[in-house]
């Protein structure tokens, strides 16, 4: 009996099998570390992983699909919303909100108050420049252009630069008209 | 812009108190940073050993921090200065903030003196992750045996860590196993504290 | 408040990764180094001291003429955070560590923070002068 | 206070040793090493030389296992105030040591020695040594006083043997003197004092205590003469008494002093082995010698002595005894507890004495941070002293505490280098954690600390005056903690360093290297020129495989982190230079002169040429270094030789590496590159180097050729390349090989005239020449100014290159011996051709025109077209070539005359001359009589273009009509206009076939340029021309199925011979003036039908002719032209390939201009004919109508 409408990010959540979220949080720690050595240049750690979180958004996007039954959206708006409320709680356990539309809802941002990567997190001076939380915005943008929209991601705010909170602004470029190449494979 | 953060105290980690370690996140989104983990790692070397040399250094990375943080937190600021006792400490509580469970079994090298084994039928690390033939021995566990020597080297028990995987009969599926051979300054050291 | 005082974090290696001198006393550059050759030579007890006991609080473990060194062994057993002072009151030195201590783990638990290596962060140095201002 | 004193120390007899005369250290030193011995001198060795006088004192005296114990103090001391209170603080014997050789006059060494012995009153026994006699002094030797004991001149053994003998007698003597001395002791309570006793406490005393005091006095004092003559055992006996009296008496000073002594004999009895119950007993006792000295302490002569020094030595003599690893709590404890007292010790000596006794025995503890720590304390004291001596103390003090500071001097680490590794990897297991074993690698950790100890070091070097030292000590400090040094700080180390180095001799060497920082910045492998291929003697063209490979394959910079373990070969060869670039930093705020750098090379088969490098401040610099391989075998590169502040120093790469890794970590202070601005690099691994056999070297040069050559596009042109060879063997093998971009632009390369050359011998050179044929710009370039992307291009290296392998001889590996030595590797020469091509004359467009030229209608027969080669060949210029240009041919017609017309620009600056030519098989016109030639060529006028001009070429067409109609065309003709029909082949076949023919049509139109004297090429037009062709290629090439012509038939039959080829051309011409026509006459005329199908045609001709009017003159009201015969609906079936004639006459009225036609409609149409008509509908009829002929009718009207 497959519910009705997509179901709640905390209801999915709480099905869906869950690990410590510090061992998730000081591995992405690792990472990033890893990166800082190997690459040296902030830029090039930025670029690796937003890469990163590509290859994560195209492959997650199946799972999210199969796990929420959402059915796929259409139109812009709705799968930001969608995202926010339920892709960010099934998969870290937080939730965001959307805000910020512009006039003709191609752009608006994803807000985050909580998120588990940058718990313990301090930029030093050496790392100035570095968007610690790329990786979401790579994921992001992956999935989004498996359901064929085509977006560009920035940070508005980061935490660890400041700010109150990590916004992200999802901006849609184009949004390829609808087929599912990757819905039946599996 | 930077500067404003640093005016803003709530920004700043050491302001922020301790998590108490409750929080989680899916297991599939670990498993997606974790195969990344791999898939980078693997773009940076040209064999097996290297990448696993790698993926331990990140281990250990997440070890060393680790033990700091549940002594402090899991142990009330108690240090372990034994052998037996840093190795329990890794059995039973690393293992279970991190995997949520005891370590499957712990038991002590029968033909060395100074190695010992931690066994797990499935490591998490593991689950998700099918090793391609081509890649032959290649244990993602390493990763957890750097996680294993972050802890003990951390506490001062400095050890060659290995994870190897055993087949067990009656299962396709093999179990890893954590090889820990310490440092014979260790050995020498519980000697003397006798 | 403690005339003299002198905090430093020692990690594995022997090396340095944060000093401090948060004593009430004029800050004079000779007297600075004799605190750190002291607490250098302190090591030596506390390297034996800390396989002794599972307690991280060691309390004084060395002195030189009046100046006596306290030393605090994380977890981290190689990371040993050590305190010159003139002054003898325990429970606040306790705290001080104890207090620092957390600290030193959440700089820890930083990923761009390299284990081992010095710590640059400001916040870290304010925190703990406020701290050794409240306790020492 | 005393140093090196023990629980034992009570039991040692003092002994002076005093140099008589002079005697050269060396000497003293190994005379004393003899004499230490014999420090203990067992009770059963004396008694030989033991008579005993009177009833001995020590009743007790262990005879068999006892023993004497001596002190040796060379130079002897000053005689102490509390020898009462401990009596081995009596100096009881002196030693003289002679050096006979260098003191001749033995009577003036008697009295030099007796004189020195004055300073000891308290000695009981003097004996001179006189070492290496000559015999005269042997002999007069004897004369003298009897404690003059000569040592002949012996092996080592007699001497030994001898001076034991001399010290038993010694022994024995001061046995007895002891014996006298208690005996006498006894009855007399002697009043003993210390300083410590004022004259006041003395005489406030009432009787009873003094005496008592004075006997407990008394009885220590014996017990300490009994420890000195090794018989415990007595001793205690006097000791217990004199605690006993001393407690009465509250006398605490003396009763620690017992106590020490009851203490010390217990040791000695028990012969020194501790067990634990032993070591409790010493512990409590010398506890409260600690305390009873503590309780000694009196207030009002505490400025004037104190007895805090014995408090202190009690305290070190209990440390020294518990001093174990397992006690160091304790220990620990106590020399806390003693160092503690050295701020009240008066005397700063004392302090001196306390501190080292400390450090040692922290040191003795493992404590090695704790002892640095009181040598330093030690070191400072010195330094307090103002005077050489003790500078130099404390520059040894200092230098022993470097280990523990880790600022050792490269010199001492460098033997000690491994059990620090072993260390450090222990704390580093794996050496994995990458960080930390940089961290345990890099000099500066606790840089506070470190810098003082090393300005330490630098002043008391300094104050010593050993210049060496203190530039070590200056250049550590410089080079490890300049960014936490003061721009003044950097220059008075600067400073320093030259100072010292000004007292140094030159050439000195030093283990620390100062400035500059030095890293390996590129490791440049061969320059393309001389890349090495390594030879494969089993295959002949060894240089397959290697040939693929570009220049540019070895770089040294491969992808991924450095990793070590895969190091690159390198071949280098005995007698060619090679360079290495390496970067220097100078971080600090000097200018830096480094007076020479060179590679060193320990393996020693290489010459590094120095050079010299100025450095201004905070300015790193690349510097090539180069030099020669000597010989074979592996070249091991570590680092550089630099004379630099007149010192000269090592300076190893791999120390360079771990800063920078520490750098990259975040660990340690800066990166000296960075912060003069340089960039990071990844660190680069000195190859392995292995030096092989002078190989032969070629060199190439392009003749005449300097840099690039330029060539227009589709030129083609020879250039000649020169190979010497510049090494010392011959070339004997040699394979030239392309590689790189537009390798199809080398036409030719004569590596047959190179080969000839071989062996090339040392010297020699061969020139070979390389034909070239230019590319063409891609457009991209071509709207680019031409010479602009040319040059680019060459940039590119888009040019190809020549790859030139070649080798000296091959060793015959036909026998095994020479098996095993290796061949000598081949070698590649790449001679980059550098071609920039210009754009040259430049293609606009091309197109195709039609024109139409009416026919006359004459006598002759129409003939086919076909030129004969005498006319062609370079008949440029010549009167009738206009005719060839535009091919008319009058009665064959030139109706639908085709050109193509080419449109070409000239952008370049040069004048560009053009010649146009078609080329024609013959087989063209296989009906047609003329022997066969394979190939006719037509010449065409040159066009000469000038810069910025463009000019039109035409190319007429009609020489490609085919003379047959036939099917097979028609499916081409049908899938070129694309009319949907089906047919029995399949499209993409068809295709082909068209294509293919219109590219033959093509490949025989050649557009050539010339360009000056020797520049000169084609103009590649081949798609232009298809594009300009493909729709009307049908047209261009075939023929309509029926042509028709008009003749006049008035000479008769038979007049139509066709063999009169000769003479075609000129009755062409003629063809018009006798083709005209009488009017008022009967004109017979025939009209000509050709089927040019391969069928039979079934048709009704028509002919009409016209006026000018282009009025019908034959069938209309008023006829202005009267006929006879049929002139329409003449049915006829005219034979594939036939002509057929239809004779008719015709009688013009009318002079003047008429026009025939002839026009037929075929009856049932083939496909080919539907094909070529372009119908559709199958059964309209197909209507084929033939060009215009002009008649001109003359005569009056």
């Amino acid at each position: 009996m497959p519910p009705v409408g997509p179901r709640s990010g905390d209801a999915i959540f709480a099905n869906v099998e869950r690990v410590n979220a510090e061992l998730f949080t000081l591995t992405y720690g690792a990472i990033v570390r890893q990166l800082l050595t190997d690459l040296e240049e902030v830029e090039e750690v930025n670029k690796q992983l937003d890469q990163m979180g590509y290859n994560i958004g195209i492959r997650l996007i199946d799972e999210f699909l199969a796990k929420s039954n959402v059915s796929r959206c259409v139109d812009f708006k709705e799968t930001a919303e969608v995202i926010a409320k339920i892709g960010f709680k099934m998969f870290l356990g937080v939730t965001a909100s959307v805000t910020n539309w512009d006039a003709d809802g191609t752009c608006c941002s994803i807000v985050l108050e909580d998120n588990p990567l940058v718990d313990f997190v301090e930029l030093p001076d050496t790392c100035q420049g570095l968007y610690y939380c790329n990786i979401l915005s790579g994921v992001v943008r992956g999935a989004l252009e498996m359901v064929s929209m085509k977006t560009e991601i920035t940070w508005i705010r980061d935490m660890l630069r400041g700010d109150d909170a990590f916004e992200l602004q999802v901006k849609l470029l184009k949004q390829v008209p609808e087929e599912y190449p990757y819905k039946d494979d599996e | 812009m930077i500067g404003v953060g640093k005016m803003k105290q709530y920004s700043n980690v050491l302001d922020r108190p301790l998590s108490k370690g409750k929080q989680e996140v899916s297991l599939s989104a670990f498993a997606f940073l974790f195969s990344e983990l791999v898939q980078y790692n693997q773009t940076q070397v040209d064999n097996i050993a290297e990448l696993e040399r790698r993926l331990e250094d990140a281990g250990y990375a997440v070890g060393a921090r680790v033990l700091e943080l549940l002594c402090h937190r899991d142990k009330g600021n108690r240090r372990e200065t034994r052998l037996l006792g840093i190795l329990s400490f890794v059995h039973s509580t690393v293992w279970k903030v991190l995997f949520g469970k005891v370590a499957d079994s712990l038991e002590k090298g029968t033909e060395h003196e100074d190695e010992y084994m931690i066994s797990e039928k499935e490591l998490l690390v593991n689950r998700f992750i099918s090793i391609p033939k081509d890649m032959g021995t290649f244990n993602c566990g390493a990763f957890v045996a750097g996680i294993v020597r972050g802890v003990l080297d951390g506490a001062g028990f400095p050890a060659v860590v290995t994870a190897h995987f055993v087949p067990v009969e009656g299962q396709q599926r093999p179990r890893t196993t954590i090889l820990i051979k310490f440092a014979e300054e260790v050995l020498r050291r519980e000697a003397r504290l006798g | 408040m403690a005339t003299t005082a002198c905090f430093i974090i020692v990690s594995r290696n022997d090396i340095p990764i944060y000093e401090a001198e948060v004593g009430s006393a004029a800050k004079r550059e000779d007297a600075a180094q004799l605190h750190q050759f002291i607490l250098h030579a302190a090591l030596d007890i506390v390297q034996d001291l800390a396989w002794t006991t599972s307690a991280m609080y060691l309390k004084a473990v060395d002195r030189f003429n009046d100046l006596v060194v306290s030393a605090y062994v994380t977890a981290e057993t190689h990371t040993r955070l050590m305190l010159l002072h003139d002054s003898r009151n325990d429970d606040g030195i306790k705290s001080f560590f104890q207090e620092v201590h957390e600290l030193y783990i959440k700089t820890l638990l930083n990923p761009t923070y390299l284990p081992g290596s010095r710590i640059t962060s400001s916040h870290f140095d304010t925190k703990v002068r406020a701290l050794a201002r409240k306790y020492l | 206070m005393e140093p090196d004193v023990s629980i034992e120390t009570s039991s040692m007899i003092r002994v002076a040793v005093l140099p008589i005369g002079h005697v050269p250290p060396v000497l003293l030193r190994d005379y004393h090493s003899m004499l230490l011995r014999h420090q203990s001198i067992p009770l059963s060795a004396v008694s030989s030389f033991y008579t005993e006088h009177q009833k001995s004192p020590f009743a007790h005296q262990p005879w068999d296992s006892g023993s004497l114990r001596f002190k040796f103090v060379l130079g002897g001391a000053p005689p102490s105030p509390w020898e009462d209170f401990q009596s081995n603080r009596k100096t009881l014997a002196v030693i003289g040591i002679c050096h006979c050789p260098s003191s001749p006059d033995l009577g003036s060494v008697m009295d030099q020695f007796d004189s020195a012995c004055r300073a000891y009153p308290a000695a009981l026994v003097e004996r001179c040594f006189a070492f290496c006699p000559a015999d005269s002094q042997l002999e007069d030797g004897s004369k003298k006083g009897w404690n003059l004991m000569l040592f002949p001149p012996a092996d080592r053994a007699t001497q030994e043997f001898h001076l034991q003998t001399m010290m038993q007698d010694i022994a024995a003597s001061l046995l007895m003197e002891f014996e006298k001395w208690v005996l006498k002791a006894e009855p007399a309570g002697t009043i003993v004092k210390t300083p410590l006793d004022s004259q006041a406490t003395l005489n406030s005393e009432e009787v009873i205590k003094a005496k008592k005091r004075r006997l407990g006095r008394a009885q220590k004092t014996m017990g300490d003469y009994c420890l000195l003559a090794g018989s415990p055992v007595d001793a205690n006996l006097h000791y217990s008494t004199a605690l006993e009296l001393a407690r009465l008496t509250g006398d605490f000073f003396w009763y620690a002093g017992a106590l020490e002594g009851s203490v010390c004999a217990l040791l000695i009895d028990r012969m020194g082995q501790k067990d634990t119950a032993v070591e409790e007993e010493v512990r409590y006792r010398y506890n409260s010698v600690i305390l009873h000295y503590r309780k000694s302490f009196i207030q009002e002569n505490a400025q004037r002595v104190s007895p805090l020094t014995f408090e202190l030595e009690a305290t070190l003599k209990l440390a020294r005894f518990l001093c174990r690893r397992e006690l160091a709590k304790e220990v620990v404890e106590l020399l806390t507890n003693a160092a503690d007292g050295a701020k009240s010790l008066i005397d700063a000596s004392d302090r001196l004495v306390l501190y080292v006794e400390i450090a040692r025995l922290y040191g003795t503890l493992g404590y090695q941070r704790k002892a640095a720590f009181f040598s330093r304390q030690v070191a400072q004291l010195y330094l307090q002293q103002d005077n050489r001596l003790a500078a130099i103390s404390a520059m040894q003090v200092l230098a022993m505490t470097t280990k523990a500071y880790r600022v050792q001097s490269k010199a001492s680490t460098l033997e000690d280098s491994l059990p620090k590794k072993e260390t450090g990897s222990s704390v580093v297991e794996g050496g994995k954690m990458l960080h930390q074993s940089v961290v345990s690698l890099f000099e500066s950790q606790w840089s506070t600390l470190q810098m003082v100890v090393l300005r330490e070091i630098l002043l008391s070097a300094v104050r010593a005056g050993d210049p060496l030292a203190a530039w070590g000590a200056a250049a550590r400090l410089l080079r490890s903690y300049y960014p936490l040094i003061t721009p003044a700080g950097q220059n008075g180390l600067a400073s320093a360093l030259s100072n010292s180095a000004d007292r140094l001799p030159s050439g000195t060497r030093c283990a620390d290297p100062a400035l500059p920082f030095i890293r390996l910045y590129s490791f440049p492998l061969h320059p393309s020129q001389m890349d090495i291929v390594k030879r494969n003697p089993a295959r002949e063209d060894w240089w397959a495989g290697a040939a693929n490979t570009g220049p540019f394959i070895y770089t040294p910079f491969s992808k991924g982190e450095p990793s070590n373990n895969s190091k690159q070969e390198l071949i280098w060869i005995v007698g060619e230079p090679v360079q290495i670039l390496v970067e220097l930093a100078n971080p600090c705020g000097f200018d830096l002169r480094v007076d020479s750098i060179y590679l060193s090379v320990p393996s020693g088969n290489f010459d590094a040429f120095p050079v010299t490098v100025n450095l201004p401040p905070n300015s790193s610099k690349v510097v090539t270094l180069s030099g020669i391989p000597t010989s074979v075998g592996p070249v091991t590169i570590p680092g550089c030789t630099v004379h630099c502040f007149g010192v000269i120093t090592e300076h190893l790469f791999k120390d360079v590496d771990n800063l920078l890794l520490g750098a990259t970590q975040g660990l340690v202070l800066s990166d000296p590159f960075r912060c003069c601005g340089s960039a990071r690099l990844k660190n680069i691994s000195v190859p392995s180097i292995s030096v092989v056999p002078p190989l032969p070297l070629l060199v190439s040069r392009v003749v005449g050729g300097d840099g690039a050559i330029i060539l227009h596009e589709g030129e083609i042109r020879d250039i000649w390349i020169s190979l010497a060879n510049a090494g010392t063997v011959p070339v004997e093998q040699v394979h030239v090989s392309l590689s790189g971009k537009h390798q199809d632009s080398v036409l030719f390369i004569a590596s047959e005239t190179l080969k000839s050359a071989l062996p090339l011998r040392p010297g020699a050179e061969v020139t070979i020449p390389v034909t070239l044929k230019a590319w063409r710009i891609v457009l991209a370039d071509a709207d680019t100014a031409a010479g602009r992307s040319a040059f680019k291009h060459s940039k590119d290296g888009n040019s190809p290159t020549l790859l030139i392998h070649y080798a000296g001889t091959l060793p015959n590996t036909a026998d095994p011996s020479t098996e095993k030595s290796v061949v000598p590797p081949g070698r590649r020469l790449v001679v980059p051709l550098q071609i920039c091509v210009l754009q040259g004359l430049s293609f606009v467009k091309a197109r195709l025109l039609s024109m139409e030229i009416p026919a006359q209608v004459g006598e002759n027969l129409p003939k086919p077209v076909h030129i004969d080669n005498s006319l062609t060949e370079g008949a440029v210029g010549t009167p009738n070539k206009m005719d060839r240009l535009v091919k008319i041919d009058p009665f064959r017609g030139s109706w639908g005359l085709r050109f193509l017309e080419l449109e070409l620009s000239n952008p370049t600056d040069v004048v560009f001359e053009i010649s146009v030519s078609v080329q024609l098989e013959n087989t063209d016109h296989e009906h047609s009589l003329s022997v066969d030639r394979d190939a006719t060529e037509y010449g065409y006028p040159k066009t000469r273009i000038d810069r910025d001009c463009s000019a039109r070429v035409l190319i007429p067409l009609e020489h490609f009509k085919l003379p047959v109609l036939d099917d097979s065309f028609f499916v081409k003709d049908n899938q070129a206009d694309g009319s949907g029909r089906s047919y029995s082949f399949s499209e993409r076949n068809t295709k082909a076939e068209l294509n293919a023919s219109i590219k033959n049509l093509i490949s025989r139109i050649k557009v050539r340029w010339q360009s000056g004297r020797n520049s000169s090429g084609e103009l590649n037009i081949k798609d232009a021309v298809q594009a300009a062709l493909q729709t009307s290629v049908m047209d261009v090439l075939l023929p309509d199925p029926l042509t028709f012509c008009f003749r006049l038939s008035r000479n008769g039959p038979g007049a139509e011979n066709i063999d009169s080829h000769e003479e075609s051309n000129d009755q062409v011409d003629s063809s018009a003036s006798k083709g005209s026509v009488m009017a008022h006459e009967m004109t017979p005329m025939e009209v000509m039908v050709r089927n040019n199908t391969k069928e039979l045609i079934k048709m009704s001709l028509n002919v009409v002719c016209r006026d000018v009017a282009g009025e019908d003159c034959v069938e209309c009201a008023n006829a202005t032209v009267l006929c006879s015969g049929v002139l329409g609906g003449i049915t006829m079936e005219v034979p594939p390939l036939e002509e057929i004639k239809h004779s008719f006459s015709l009688y013009f009225l009318v002079p003047g201009e008429y026009t025939l036609i002839a026009a037929a409609m075929i009856e049932d149409a083939n496909d080919i004919l539907r094909a070529r008509a372009r119908t559709k509908s199958s059964d309209e009829p197909i209507f084929c109508r033939g060009p215009p002929y002009h008649v001109r009718v003359v005569g009056t009207a």
